[in-house]
């Protein structure tokens, strides 16, 4: 019975994500497209559920819901003209094109269907060596312990395209200063600022907190706090300027400033680099996730402003 | 039939009415009424996590549905505030 | 888990499905509202209430399932707070409709 | 035919998908679109794979996917932020049909 139920449910889940993706890339006008991929986004977040892996389904879910509609319709905002409601196909040879694309696809499902069984189970490995990580949820150890190299990494690459975007953006004047707040200013609104801030604030620190044993960590708390305040910044609270306050600069590097000062840190006890004490892992990890956790959320509210830094605007 | 087995089902009867629901985004005709695509979205994806959440006994889903919540509202007021038509403050 | 359970086991999964299934019925209602409505202002009237009462109903069947524990409290809060964003939205989108009406109608 | 299998041969079908968007269609927005589409192919991929066979799904693929994730809204971000600057200073984000700043650039 559940084999059933389960088919049905996993099924209508497929069917959906492929019809969604397509009429995400064939709409001809592009605000539905964007609105056909902000629900693909959403369905992806059902799919990582359906899939057993609620610390990515927090993940999409925050950004999904907070960060790339904002993102999505600020750019559609700015390049919302006549024009380009109609999207003609560049090859000549769509046909020929969708039929070669076709072919990949079918190459890539049967290099799926004769995939041969793992030989190595990771899991296995991170399970044997789990005691020692710190903390008890496998992601979490994997993220700062056992993969420490990659997060390390990825918390540099994140700066990079805020840099590109303060590039890119040095001579234009802050996005949102120019739209008026108008139909969004209302009691109801502010009532939502005032509930929704503090509840995000709350359970980006549970989802911190937690990440040590159940789903959560510094990239989902830092993208539920990145929500909220694209919530700030939308009601006014929040106003984008020219220039970036100090405070925020060490804000945003602050996450890299810590990871790499532990993971040298480790190494005057004479352990290689980035291989935390088993003793102090819990606590080292923690303190190195919290500082992630506000650089990223900064990194992604930036990113969403498009601007260099930010300041209060309307009172509470 | 098992309570797995039936909370899967129901699930998968909401994901049937999200589909149906789409429709309206195609349709159209104003910006508005797609966009109530979108809320439909937030609500039946919370409601089908909470029922995943139990039929597949992972406690952390719950979780999912409450962040969905909390901001589903960021993407209503995005769409108001961005595309206002005009730049005119309204009467 | 609940009194009710004592004396009758199944009383106790019945009214939790039936309060579930009710919950779906309203989410199909709020989709067909959604597709058959004549304008704007009606979908959003449809949407808004069947969806969030369908999520009430969900949640409180899983509720009486689970029982006097913290995820019954998770559940009412999840519920609470669809309730707040769909009801901005739903203003929002209100307002926003109502004011595109009257630059029209000035407009002309 | 198992659940895995048919979520890696839905993975395969989104990857097609974005791919004949992102040559099809030359609106970068469009673009990037189907860019993030065929991305979710992929991290589909590696989620699927994740579970197969396994009584604990393996943790590994997962905190790729999470930050991965992170990353993709991130570069979103800068691509989107390139396609508004485009339009800005050409009056259309299609750098073909944008007219030349000046004649004797465009040699």
């Amino acid at each position: 019975m559940i084999d059933w139920s389960s088919w049905l449910f996993d099924g209508l889940l497929a069917v959906g994500l492929l019809l969604l993706a397509w009429l995400t890339v064939i709409s001809a006008d592009l605000f539905r497209a964007i609105l056909f991929f902000i629900a693909f986004g959403l369905f992806m977040a059902l799919c990582w559920a359906r899939l057993a892996a609620p610390d990515v389904a927090l993940a999409e879910a925050a950004i999904g819901a907070g960060i790339s509609g904002a993102l999505l319709l600020d750019a559609y905002r700015v390049l919302s003209a006549p024009t380009l409601a109609a999207a003609p196909a560049l090859s000549r040879l769509p046909g020929l094109l969708a039929l070669l694309l076709g072919g990949v696809t079918g190459a890539l499902s049967w290099v799926f269907w004769r995939l041969p069984p793992p030989v190595l189970a990771l899991d296995e490995l991170v399970q044997a060596r789990l005691a020692d990580s710190g903390v008890s949820n496998p992601v979490t150890a994997v993220l700062l312990n056992f993969r420490g190299y990659d997060t390390l990494l990825e918390a540099a690459v994140l700066l990079l395209p805020l840099v590109g975007v303060w590039i890119i953006n040095r001579q234009t004047p802050a996005p949102l200063e120019s739209i008026p707040v108008g139909v969004t200013d209302s009691p109801l609104v502010d009532t939502l600022v005032h509930l929704v801030t503090p509840l995000a604030v709350l359970s980006g620190a549970y989802l911190l907190w937690a990440g040590a044993h159940q789903p959560g960590g510094a990239f989902q708390a830092g993208s539920v706090l990145a929500g909220a305040g694209a919530l700030l910044l939308l009601s006014d609270r929040l106003r984008p300027t020219a220039t970036p306050q100090a405070l925020l600069i060490l804000g945003l590097i602050l996450g890299l400033v810590i990871f790499c000062g532990l993971a040298l840190g480790v190494m005057a006890d004479g352990s290689p680099l980035l291989r935390y004490p088993p003793a102090h892992a819990g606590l080292l990890i923690l303190v190195i996730e919290t500082a992630l956790t506000i650089s990223i959320a900064l990194t992604l509210l930036l990113l969403v402003s498009g601007a260099a830094g930010l300041r209060w605007g309307r009172r509470w | 039939m098992s309570h797995s087995a039936f909370y899967l089902l129901v699930a998968g009867f909401l994901l049937f009415s999200l589909l149906l629901g789409l429709a309206r985004i195609y349709l159209g005709p104003e910006p508005a009424s797609r966009l109530l695509v979108a809320q439909l979205f937030g609500t039946t994806t919370a409601a089908v996590l909470v029922l995943l959440a139990e039929a597949m006994s992972l406690p952390g889903l719950r979780d999912v549905a409450l962040l969905f919540t909390l901001l589903a509202a960021v993407l209503g007021v995005a769409f108001v505030r961005l595309s206002s038509p005009g730049r005119e403050t309204p009467p | 888990m609940t009194w009710l359970e004592f004396g009758f086991p199944w009383l106790t999964t019945a009214i939790a499905w039936t309060l579930i299934i009710l919950g779906a019925l309203f989410f199909m209602a709020g989709s067909v509202g959604l597709l058959r409505f004549p304008d704007v202002l009606t979908r959003l009237h449809a949407l808004t209430k069947a969806d969030n009462l369908g999520l009430g109903l969900i949640c409180l069947g899983l509720a009486w399932q689970a029982g006097f524990t913290p995820v019954a409290f998770k559940l009412l809060l999840i519920w609470l707070l669809a309730l707040l964003s769909s009801s901005v939205s739903c203003h929002l989108v209100a307002r926003y409709v109502l004011h595109a009406a009257a630059r029209e109608q000035r407009r002309d | 035919m198992n659940p895995t299998l048919l979520f890696l041969l839905t993975a395969a079908g989104l990857f097609g998908i974005g791919l004949y968007g992102l040559l099809a269609y030359r609106h970068p927005l469009r673009q990037v679109l189907a860019a993030n589409v065929m991305a979710n192919g992929v991290f589909l991929v590696f989620i699927a794979l994740a579970r197969r066979g396994l009584a604990n799904p393996d943790p590994v693929p997962h905190a790729m996917v999470l930050t991965g994730i992170v990353i993709a809204v991130s570069t979103t971000a800068f691509a989107l932020a390139i396609i508004k600057q485009l339009h800005r200073t050409s009056g259309s984000p299609d750098p073909a049909s944008a007219p030349p700043p000046s004649a004797a650039v465009d040699s």
